[in-house]
């Protein structure tokens, strides 16, 4: 029961970015439409459960001097696979995420995770804590992708909301939009926040 | 010291493998890689630019090396003989870094037959709008024979407000790519013929 | 292919060498605490945290800095680990206990009217704020909103009161009161603090050569928290009982109430907390650290050795004290007469002390029995020498005639019950309180005819008043300025002495330099006559072949230490009390111990002692000329026996005062500041329950 | 001319934090108190300009000769860190008053996103040496005074009363915002 109890964890309790305030460059950056949302969020979730899995694995045999730099380097194999895979089914999404797909590297929430949760549990929890990490991550995205691109762009995944005639706020799809967006989105979730 | 000797060999390990397989992914997912570009990046640009043409250019594309540069040409046939070709051409020092434009040629009455963005990094609103159609149509129709200046060099070109680092941008990447085929129009028609009809 | 498996492996067991090297070559030493913690911690350098990466955070968490919860990208699992590792070190990291050291706040004036930002820092930052008094508490709450554990309220005076359920001794108010008046301390940071120029302190605490914080066990009396009363009085002073009967007072002198009516009665306020203790005969615990190791020896049990033997054992040492005598308590046992400390008390009171886990070696004597060589050899790290002033200085350099007692040897006789042979005419030499305390040891003998003759005139004489007026009512004849001019003996016994009138003993500069008129002379019979015209050290156990040779004297025989540290001129040998005043009052040789134990902990924990600006004479400003809105009240006094009822008996003189008494003068205290006071503090009726809870947070 | 337009972009109108999206997560946790957002500041600008000129080195030297472009990721983030830790134990070293100052920040660098994607950028930009070396300073300096700025107005915030839930990073966030919204002015220059 406590694989479930470590999946779901993810989805309220600890939900990034809005409880754990990590992995926000990506969450600003590539939040301006509810696609890019939500394949940046599959594709970090992808890495997060992959590292996850491999660093349990191997948690007995990595030396503790080397660590961080063994969970960098298998992070990123994970980061390269995804940006390679990327680039040959899913140009236009590679297009658009830029340099944000070689950055899941550094993301923090995938490095805490190994750190604090895979490094030190069996693999079939770290796995089901990288998945619901992760799919509590690609909600957080593309909720906020979604506010942005509905209300930015006046369409939804690309399609049109409100027809021809809205005219679209814009400034939620430029930076200070994106932060404003973000600040607005934790202040609510502090409403629910005990 | 044995403990030193794990460390360095664990770290070695995981890099090696890790090169290894990631390379071997690489190579397994080249071409389609490359195709994607191709459809993506490159197939709608010439598609913009060429509208009336028999074959599908960018399947017919064709490597060749001018001055130690590579080009890839996309020709446009009509009835066995080349009319037209695009390629990709560097405009150096966009705002956010290099324009990648795809420049067409239109050879039946030696003017730009189109000019489309393939890679950018200009930003959205502002760089950016110089690389929509409405800024970049006004080369449309213009003779390549002649050199491309911006009006305040004395040319023809209009400067987009605001825009003025990208306008400089494409309007060296058109010149870049005219003067390429100024030097060698016919070398490029004769070469492309070619291999059209071997392909055939 | 290969070249991606060579390179990358390559890369990274370059890295690994590297790093393995460099971590070796520029190797630091970290506290072992902080490296649990960080390996604990995400590793991941993120800086969520606001601390510079896990390293700085980790340090934080150590330093009880951030909770153990700082790291946020960590999680539950994480602040488990954390909390874990921090629990193993409970016993160690102590609590720490919030307090305002604010009693005023807005019964100062006002210099204008503030109307800006509700901030205090930003209204400090106004000509330092609106108050007149640049110290004190500003009111508006900056410590409320920044709490992030919802622990801090303002109280109805506008002092801010916490909820120690809630405090999570964070620090944020701390760092954000602009005036500093918040402090978070653990029983051992009080334990180790001195009073600082900085300090808001009332005229009795800048008077008490304890440091005691007087207004601070008064307001606890007041609110009936006798028990806390009592351990705020042993935070400075661990001889309570004793020192609440022998203290001459020096706080109720400068007592602001002197301008009004009378003291309070501070001293007797104390006695009755520690005679609570002892009347119920419960030990009130107090807080005790863990063992650390160190091993510290205390040369001299009286009430410095005491003092700094207590709070080292209270801060972790293992401490041993040697005393030459059979029994501790030095002067306290042997200087002061029965009636006025009565022993079964002081044993009582020493046999507390030791509970706490100290050793005490009796009948060994520095110099004697062994020396610092023997003490170092066996593992103590730190050596304190508080072997106080016994030597009594004489009035010729001869020997004296039979029948001359030396005031010390006798009060040490008679307080051991030797039996003196004093005759019937006893005449004492010396104005001081351990005169008064021999004439009045001799009256209780039996002796009718006792005269006392002193340099000084009655106004000038060192002894307390009320020692005097109680010696005069006992029958004690004093006689002033009268200096020695010989002795008169048969066969090498005495038979009275020679007196010439002294017409001056201090010089223009205030030292002591007697002078005398020869004409006026006079000749009084005597039996027997009992000296007590001072008191030196006994420096023997210094030897030039010893490492005791490097200690300084003066020519008093006194010990020449750092006054910043208390250390002598041998590195790890401290000294104190008389053996470095001379005679002085029992608190003042307290005080001297704890601040030895002060620098000994600092020097064995972090190898230098922090030297601060202690307050040592009154602050001008607190010195105030009139008070205004105060009511007359009557000070409360302790029941004294009938002279008849003392002549021939060494019962105890003075009865502790009751509890309603207690209250009643508690409430007489106005609670000052250095500026302010408070005029509606009265001894009036039980203060109510809602109020009582009021003051309790601050 | 063209270097002035580069530095002036990269600070103002291209500002990594305020532009780019780049290195929030540290830019959010170090920005409370002015001190350590200088000492924070002060150590990007060492980190970023020399990781940037490092990774540069190593595209150009072995992942372009050897065609491993493709491990580029995996190789700059190595390197990084291994540089970052390497001046780490040295300046704690070495240079006590200067590790106290800003070493304390460097560990912080490895994942801090700025550091990275600048390398990133600048490879994809196809800058050469000196461009590099220009690029990744100017950008670390916009980035130091983004946070210093920030810093001074959080220092603000803390007398202010502020909304219970807008407390903490949801304000902190708007006023990213707003400070991004000014910069935008700075697009004009371009």
């Amino acid at each position: 029961m406590r694989v479930i109890s470590e999946f779901t964890k993810g989805f309220w309790k600890d939900i990034p970015p809005f409880r754990l305030v990590l992995g926000l460059c990506p969450t600003l950056a590539v939040t301006s439409a509810a696609k890019n949302g939500l394949g940046m969020g599959l594709a970090t979730a992808f890495v997060l459960v992959c590292s996850n899995v491999i660093i349990s694995f191997l948690r007995k045999i990595i030396p503790s001097e080397v660590r961080i730099a063994s969970y960098i380097v298998l992070i990123a194999s994970f980061v390269v696979i995804v940006e390679l895979v990327t680039q040959a089914y899913f140009y236009t999404l590679y297009e658009q995420l830029g340099i944000f797909i070689p950055l899941i590297v550094v993301n923090c929430i995938i490095l805490g995770r190994a750190e604090a949760f895979a490094s030190k549990n069996s693999v079939i929890y770290s796995f089901a804590d990288g998945l619901g990490i992760g799919l509590g991550f690609t909600i957080s995205l593309t909720v906020l992708a979604s506010i942005r691109e509905i209300l930015g762009s006046g369409t939804f995944f690309g399609m049109s909301v409100f027809g021809k005639s809205y005219l679209p706020f814009s400034f939620l799809v430029i930076a200070p939009g994106a932060f404003i967006c973000l600040g607005v989105l934790l202040a609510v979730m502090n409403v629910f926040k005990k | 010291m044995s403990k030193m000797v794990k460390i360095v060999l664990v770290i070695g390990v995981i890099g090696g493998l890790s090169g290894t397989s990631l390379t071997a992914l690489k190579n397994s997912l080249n071409t389609r890689i490359e195709a994607q570009k191709d459809i993506y990046i490159r197939g709608p640009a010439i598609k913009e630019i060429m509208k009336n043409v028999e074959n599908d250019p960018a399947a017919t594309k064709k490597e060749m090396t001018f001055d130690g540069v590579k080009y890839v040409f996309y020709p446009g046939f009509k009835g066995g003989k080349c009319i037209a070709v695009a390629f990709e051409s560097i405009g150096p020092g966009g705002f956010g870094g290099d324009i990648k434009l795809m420049v067409g040629f239109n050879f039946e009455n030696s003017t730009i037959l189109g000019v489309a963005a393939t890679e950018h990094h200009e930003t959205p609103g502002i760089g950016a709008r110089a690389l929509e159609f409405s800024y970049l149509s006004q080369y449309y129709g213009l003779p390549y024979k002649e050199s491309f200046k911006l009006k305040k060099d004395g040319g023809k070109i209009d400067v987009l407000t605001g825009a003025s680092y990208s306008s400089t941008a494409i309007v060296s990447a058109v010149e870049n790519a005219a003067q390429l085929i100024r030097n060698h129009q016919k070398e490029i028609i004769e070469t492309l013929e070619k291999s059209y009809e071997s392909n055939k | 292919m290969w070249y991606s498996l060579a390179f990358l492996g390559g890369l990274g067991i370059f890295v690994g060498i590297a790093l393995g090297i460099a971590s070796k070559v520029f190797y630091v030493k970290i506290d072992k605490r902080i490296l649990e913690v960080q390996d604990a911690l995400l590793g991941a350098n993120c800086g969520a945290c606001g601390y510079a990466g896990c390293a700085a955070c980790a340090e934080a968490i150590v330093k009880g800095e951030a909770p153990v919860t700082a790291c946020v990208a960590g999680g539950p699992t994480i602040h488990d680990n954390v909390g874990r590792i921090m629990g193993m070190e409970v016993g160690i990291v102590e609590p720490k206990i919030w307090e305002s050291y604010c009693n005023g706040g807005e019964r100062s004036e006002r210099k204008y009217i503030y109307e800006g930002v509700e901030d205090c820092r930003a209204a400090d930052k106004l000509f330092k704020g609106d108050l007149i008094c640049e110290i004190g508490c500003l009111g508006l709450g900056t410590c409320v909103n920044v709490c992030p554990f919802d622990a801090i309220r303002m109280g109805k005076n506008h002092l801010p009161i916490t909820d120690p359920s809630r405090c999570r001794a964070c620090g944020k108010c701390v760092e954000a009161c602009p005036r500093g008046i918040i402090s978070l301390l653990s029983a051992s940071d009080r334990i180790l603090h001195f009073n600082t120029v900085e300090e808001c302190l009332s005229p009795c605490r800048q008077a008490c050569p304890s440091d005691i914080d007087i207004p601070r066990y008064i307001k606890q009396i007041r609110e009936g928290d006798i028990e806390g009363a009592l351990l705020t009085i042993k935070e400075r002073c661990p001889l309570p009982l004793s020192i609440g009967r022998v203290c001459p007072r020096p706080c109720e002198e400068v007592c602001r109430r002197n301008l009004i009516d009378e003291p309070v009665a501070i001293n007797s306020l104390k006695r009755f907390c520690a005679d609570y203790e002892y009347v119920n005969n419960k030990r009130i615990p107090v807080p005790v650290l863990p063992d650390n190791g160190h091993k510290v020896a205390v040369v001299g049990g009286g009430p410095s050795g005491l003092s700094c033997a207590y709070y080292l054992r209270r801060l972790g040492y293992t401490v041993t004290i040697f005393e030459a005598e059979p029994k501790l308590g030095g002067m306290l046992r042997y200087g002061i007469p029965e009636y006025r400390l009565p022993k079964k008390i002081l044993d009582w009171e020493i046999e507390g002390i030791l509970k706490l886990g100290i050793e005490a070696r009796k009948n060994v004597k520095l110099g004697r029995d062994f020396n610092l060589e023997f003490l170092f050899a066996n593992g103590y790290e730190a050596v304190y020498i508080s072997i106080g002033a016994w030597e009594s200085y004489t009035l010729t350099k001869d020997e004296s005639p039979d029948g001359v007692y030396l005031g010390t040897k006798f009060l040490e006789g008679a307080s051991k019950g030797e039996k003196f042979d004093l005759g019937e005419k006893v005449v004492v030499i010396g104005g001081g309180n351990v005169a008064m305390d021999a004439a009045r040891t001799a009256v209780r003998m039996g002796v009718k005819n006792i005269k006392l003759y002193c340099l000084e005139k009655r106004c000038e004489m060192p002894a307390l008043d009320e020692e005097i007026e109680e010696a005069i009512e006992e029958g004690v004849n004093i006689n002033c300025s009268w200096g020695f001019y010989r002795y008169i003996t048969d066969n090498g016994r005495i038979k009275g002495i020679e007196l010439q009138r002294c017409t001056s003993v201090f010089d223009e500069e205030g030292r002591f330099n007697p002078k005398y008129d020869p004409s006026e002379r006079m000749t009084v019979d005597a039996d027997s006559i009992i000296l007590t015209i001072g008191q030196h050290p006994d420096a023997s156990f210094v030897r030039p072949d010893e490492r005791s040779g490097h200690l300084k004297l003066t020519r008093r025989q006194t010990i020449i230490v750092d006054e910043e540290t208390g250390e002598t001129s041998e590195p790890f040998v401290f000294a104190g009390g008389d053996f470095r005043t001379g005679p002085d009052i029992a608190t003042k040789a307290i005080s001297e111990g704890r601040f030895a134990a002060r620098s000994i902990h600092y020097k064995l924990t972090e190898g230098h002692i922090p030297v601060i600006k202690r307050q040592k004479d009154l602050i001008p400003e607190s010195q105030l000329e009139k008070l205004e809105g105060v009511d007359k009240s009557e000070k409360v006094k302790e029941k004294t026996l009938p002279p008849e009822e003392r002549l021939d008996n060494f019962n105890e003189l003075k009865e502790t005062i009751p509890e309603e008494k207690a209250i009643y003068e508690a409430g007489r205290c106005l609670q000052c500041g250095i500026y302010c006071y408070n005029p509606y503090i009265n001894p009036v009726k039980e203060k109510k329950k809602t109020e009582k809870k009021e003051l309790s947070g601050t | 001319m063209k270097f002035i337009f580069m530095i002036v972009s990269a600070i103002f109108v291209n500002n990594i934090i305020l532009a780019k999206y780049l290195g929030n997560c540290p830019f959010l946790g170090v920005s409370q108190k002015r001190d350590s957002a200088i000492g924070m500041a002060l150590a990007v600008v060492f980190v970023l300009t020399m990781s940037s000129i490092v990774t540069w080195i190593f595209q150009k030297a072995f992942l372009e000769p050897l065609n491993l472009v493709h491990l580029q990721t995996v190789v700059f983030i190595l390197v990084i860190a291994g540089f970052v830790q390497l001046t780490e134990f040295y300046v704690r070293k070495n240079l006590k008053n200067l590790y106290q100052a800003l070493g304390i920040f460097l560990p912080l660098i490895t994942t801090n996103c700025a550091v990275l994607g600048v390398a990133i950028l600048c490879i994809r930009s196809s800058y050469n040496f000196i461009e590099t070396a220009i690029f990744a300073f100017s950008s670390s300096v916009g980035y130091g005074l983004a946070i210093t700025l920030f810093s001074g107005i959080r220092e603000r915030y803390e007398i202010c009363h502020i909304p219970r839930i807008f407390k903490g990073t949801a304000i902190a966030m708007v006023s990213v915002g707003l400070m991004a919204l000014a910069f935008l002015g700075f697009k004009g220059m371009a």
